[in-house]
Order: structure tokens, then C-alpha cells, then sequence
């Protein structure tokens, strides 16, 4: 049985109002609706997506998820939707936690001592909080004597900075060179104020 | 300099020092070791001054300073010779440095990075998942060894749901009646609706914003309405609750201690 | 109406999307759009069940509820729901199923009314997935006339969760620390709330 696009788009809907908070992954709408492939699905969802946007009589959109998506209030609906949320939000990560969730996120797997390292602080705490919100866990245990623990990030890692993969991190290397390049001008800048206090 | 920054703005010395070499405009791969040393100490001290509590990690960050400055000022004839373990080369110390700070930047700002997609994902609201247990029909007694729940989805499980419930549950709790009896706060309610000769806002009771006082000033109106001292008036849903003196007002007994709780 | 009727829709939408199952009241609605009347509101929301009803790429509905309205999924989806919960999960354990052997893990032994006091919905059937399951299992009776039921977590329970034994739990302290963090207006509540972690 062949299904109009528009009762496909009716079914995956439904599937995302069904799933709310949760969201829906590409492989659970292809178990529900298998004439359809992954990337026919994934097509439709991004169509949806579209529409969703340029409606403005609409206060919802899709937004990704690992391997899936999820229908929410569009931004501007913060200030109406705050006090029906049934689920508050939590308060936004320290400044602590958010240092050390980035570096697990780009250097896992990692041990507290190597954070600690780089960050030139202890982290213990940051560490908990981080675990007890189920944004990293336990990876593994480094070999050698101490036998450290080793940390990564989780799948709800991705959802709570809203990032499809890991690859949607920004690459540090490029940040570098980008901070080179500052440097550079800066640099000649300098110089040049140099050269011109020296002929003064 | 100003010292307007505390130093539980920074997240530690590495932090600090970033700062400090924005502030002076500090070339990062050329830092000058002995003004960045006088303005490190300088800030601590001033921060010591005004007897905030230095985390000894600035203070290990300061002695590796001094050390570096203090080396960086002998002539090198009168250094130890380079064979002894014990020397440390400053220029290998501030090159470390440089590296160490450049490394920490990096993170610094993936975290802002981090930090502004956290603020968009918190505007974004979503129902919670619909029930579907009275459809679900799986094999009960299986359970798959692969996606297996942690421990971690167990605490996280527990922690939404003491949310959610934190919203929901009744107020219900002990109070120390040493504190602030209730008594006492029932008679400070019933002179003021006296003194003001007029309805009060239930919010404007609820000034002090200490818990037990909210708790205590809260269990005492409910007394007062039990009583029939008080009565309160709502127009509309979410309108704020209005609280006049009720008929029972007069034969209140204003004894301070006329209710042991 | 100083807001645009677009606006106003996607407000409403937003708001009934955010409540769910549970729908929002005239007056609720009244209460964020103040510039709209009660009636316009109906009005207005008349329209959207209409656009909903006619509109064949939406899963969803509008229905009504005394005083107000509620969005869900059109009866057609009954059957993808069905499908949908049927496809055997990622995560084996429902959050219902997973709420209630954290309740039971940190609190037992407990009684089904206990656990339902504590989530504010009817756990009878979550109970008896992880019964089935052998995750936990009758400990004893509670004195009194009742006599209920009284649950308790089983050695399976420790396996499945990889724990030597009940002390690897977790430890809540650390995770209300970082709830007492927010500055939030339940404040009030917080001290009842810690009376009952305590308990546990």
C-alpha cells in the first residue's frame, strides 16, 4: 500500500506530538512506516521542518536530536510556554562545568587529573554535577598504576547543546589558527607602532 | 588598574591571567614576566585586602611567578650550571606558560560556544511524552543485554521526577517553633491588616525572603482563615490573593503566646 | 488586537502543544494574550480546529474540554500509536518503569501508595514490568489494616544497574546540592522536599 505524502506527514506529526520531550528517531518512523525509507523520511522531516518555520500562524517547530527529532515551541514562545512547562528546565551549567564538559567533549576519553591540568583548577565538582546530569560518564579506566577514571560525553550531551553528532563542534584546531591569524595583524600592528616610536 | 573584578569572577589563575593580558593588552606569545608577575600579586593582594578567600591555586600560580621573574632578573654567569636537575630554565617556564594559557583559551571558548547553544536548546519547550504503557506489549521478561539502562539513566530518572514533584507536592513541613512560633506570626499578620485599615495582597505578607519565615507566615494564615480572623478574596485565576480582617477578627486573642504550636 | 491574528495563532498553538494531554483553559490563554477577549480567543481557536480538521498533512486535532481546549492526535493515529509502542525499546526500561525502581531502590521497602504519592500518577503497571522483569519483588507487608504490599529492589536489580551492592547508588546529596544552586521560586518548597530525600 502505497501512502500519500500527506498522510505520511499526518503519521510523522502525529509521531512527534506522541513523543514530545522524548522525540522520535528516523529508525522508530521506519518501523511505523516501512514503504518508506530512512532518507525518504529524513527528506519529509526537513520539508516539515520548512513549513513549520515559514508558518508564521505556527508556534512550533523540529529540531534535531541524535539520530532524530523533536517538535518544540519556537523560541519566541519561551515567555508564554515557561509556566505550562510541565518539565522545568534546570539552571544553566556553571561556567566550572562548561569548561570541563568542553574538554571532555574534544579530548575524551579523559581523566579528571589531565582536565585539571588544563583548566589549572580542581574539577572534582564540575565532574559530579556533569555525571549527576547524565551530560558525561564513565568511559573506561586508564591503564597504569592509578588506574584513573576516564570520561565522555553521553548522547544527551549532543541533545542538551543541541548538536546532531560530535562532528557539529566547532574544530578547536581551526579556533587556533583563527586566533594566530588575530595575533598576526596584531603583531604587525605592533611593529609598525614600534618602528615609528623608535624613529620619534 | 581597577579592582572592581572579584576573584570568584575568574575560574582559576590560568583564567586570571587571561584576563589580565586582555586587560594590559599582552601579547600572548611574547608575555612580559615581570609586569604580568607585579599585576598578578598586585590583584591578589588587593584581593587578599579585602579578605576574600584566595583558593590556594592562585597562590601556587603566584610563587611559579615570582620564581620565573626572579630568575628572568639574575644575569645568566650567575645562574647554577645547566647540568644541575634542580635548575629550571625561565624561558622554558614561560614558554610552558604560554603553552598552558593558549591551551585553556581554547577551551574557554568552546565552552562560550557550548554555552550559547545551551541557552537556545533552554528556549526551546516540549510536552512531555504521551503515555503509551496501555499499548506497550513486549515480552516483560526479556531483557536485552544491548542499551541496557545505567545507572546514570536511573539517577537521571530520579532527579526529573523530584523536579517535577517539587512543583507539585503540598506544602507540608516541620518548623522549629523556636525560630518564629506561628503564634507570633499569626498576631504580626492580624496588626497589620489592623494598622492598614484595608485589604492586603497575599504577596506583600511575604516580604521577608527567608524560607522558614515564608513557610511559618504562610502556616499562619491558614490558621487565621481557620479562625475565621482572616478571609481572603481571589477576582480571577492567577490574580494575586487579597486578605482582609474577617468576622472572627474580634475575638481574636492577641496574646503573644495564645497558640503553642 | 494589537498582536497580528498569525502571532495569535502560534501563540495558541504553542500553548496548546506545551500542555499536552492535560489541555489549557480560555482563561489561561486569557491570562498570556490579555488583549485578546475570552471570545476572541474562542473565535480564534474555532478557526484552528477547523484548519486543523480539513488539514490532511496534520496529525493532529483540537478538542475541546470544559472551559478549554486540547490538542492531540487525530483518531486515525490510534493504530501508529500502536505500532509505535510496540516497536521493542532502545532503553528496555519505560521513565515510568525507570522513576519507579529509583523510588524503590533508594526508599524501600515501600508500598505502591508511597510510590504513587511520590510520582502523582498510578504505578500499578510499571510495579509489575519490573516484577515480571525480576527487578523487584515483594520484601514484606506494611502493618496496619492494609497490609500492602511492600517492594524491594532484587540482586538482579544490582546486575542490570552494575552495582556491587546498594551502597554504589549514587548518592542523592549531591544531586540536591546542586538543586539548592537555582534561585528558583519553589524555594518554598525545598525544604519539604529535602525532608523526603532524607527519608529515603
Amino acid at each position: 500500500m502505497i501512502l500519500k505524502r500527506e498522510k505520511i506527514h499526518s503519521i510523522i506529526e502525529g509521531l512527534l506530538y506522541i513523543t514530545g520531550e522524548d522525540g522520535v528517531q528516523v529508525e522508530q518512523i521506519h518501523k511505523v512506516l516501512p514503504e518508506c525509507t530512512r532518507d525518504e523520511i529524513s527528506d519529509i522531516v526537513e520539508q516539515m521542518k520548512e513549513n513549520y518555520q515559514t508558518n508564521e500562524s505556527s508556534g512550533l517547530m523540529i529540531t534535531d536530536l541524535p539520530n532524530g527529532y523533536r517538535l518544540t515551541t519556537k523560541p519566541f514562545m519561551k515567555d508564554y510556554a515557561k509556566q505550562f512547562a510541565a518539565i522545568p528546565k534546570t539552571a544553566p551549567l556553571s561556567q566550572a562545568a562548561l569548561e570541563t564538559v568542553a574538554i571532555i567533549a574534544y579530548k575524551q576519553p579523559v581523566s579528571r587529573i589531565d582536565i585539571e591540568e588544563i583548566r589549572g583548577v580542581k574539577s572534582e565538582r564540575a565532574l559530579q554535577t556533569l555525571v549527576v546530569k547524565g551530560l558525561i560518564k564513565e568511559v573506561g579506566r586508564a591503564e597504569g598504576s592509578g588506574r584513573a577514571i576516564l570520561y565522555g560525553v553521553t548522547p544527551l550531551f549532543l541533545d542538551y547543546f543541541g548538536l546532531h553528532d560530535l562532528s557539529e563542534l566547532p574544530p578547536l584546531t581551526e579556533m587556533m589558527k583563527q586566533q594566530n591569524e588575530h595575533v598576526d595583524t596584531y603583531d604587525l600592528f605592533y611593529d609598525q607602532y614600534k618602528e615609528t616610536i623608535k624613529d620619534l | 588598574m581597577e579592582y572592581k573584578v572579584k576573584i570568584d569572577a575568574f575560574e582559576g589563575p590560568l583564567d586570571l591571567l587571561l584576563h589580565l593580558i586582555k586587560k594590559l593588552e599582552i601579547d600572548i606569545y611574547d608575555i612580559p614576566v615581570a609586569e604580568i608577575t607585579d599585576q598578578y600579586l598586585d590583584f591578589i593582594h588587593h584581593m587578599q585586602k579585602l579578605e576574600l578567600n584566595i583558593a590556594s591555586e592562585y597562590l601556587l600560580m603566584a610563587a611559579t611567578l615570582i620564581a620565573m621573574k626572579s630568575k628572568m632578573l639574575l644575569p645568566k654567569t650567575e645562574l647554577q650550571s645547566v647540568d644541575d636537575d634542580s635548575y629550571e630554565d625561565p624561558e622554558m617556564t614561560r614558554e610552558a606558560l604560554m603553552q598552558q594559557l593558549l591551551d585553556y583559551r581554547q577551551y574557554k571558548e568552546a565552552a562560550e560556544a557550548l554555552k550559547e547553544n545551551e541557552q537556545g536548546r533552554m528556549q526551546l519547550y516540549a510536552k512531555p511524552p504521551s503515555d503509551l504503557t496501555a499499548y506497550e506489549n513486549n515480552d516483560l521478561t526479556s531483557i536485552p543485554i544491548s542499551g541496557r539502562a545505567t545507572v546514570h539513566d536511573l539517577l537521571h530518572a530520579f532527579r526529573r521526577l523530584m523536579l517535577k514533584n517539587k512543583l507539585e507536592k503540598p506544602l507540608n513541613t516541620k518548623i522549629d517553633r523556636q525560630v518564629l512560633p506561628i503564634g507570633q506570626q499569626m498576631n504580626l499578620v492580624m496588626n497589620k491588616l489592623a494598622s492598614a485599615k484595608h485589604p492586603l495582597s497575599f504577596q506583600s505578607l511575604f516580604s521577608y525572603p527567608d524560607r522558614t519565615h515564608l513557610i511559618v507566615t504562610f502556616l499562619a494564615l491558614l490558621e487565621l482563615m481557620k479562625l475565621n480572623a482572616i478571609q481572603c478574596m481571589q477576582n480571577e485565576n492567577f490574580d494575586d490573593i487579597m486578605i482582609n480582617l474577617g468576622e472572627g477578627a474580634d475575638d481574636f486573642e492577641t496574646g503573644e503566646n495564645s497558640f503553642d504550636y
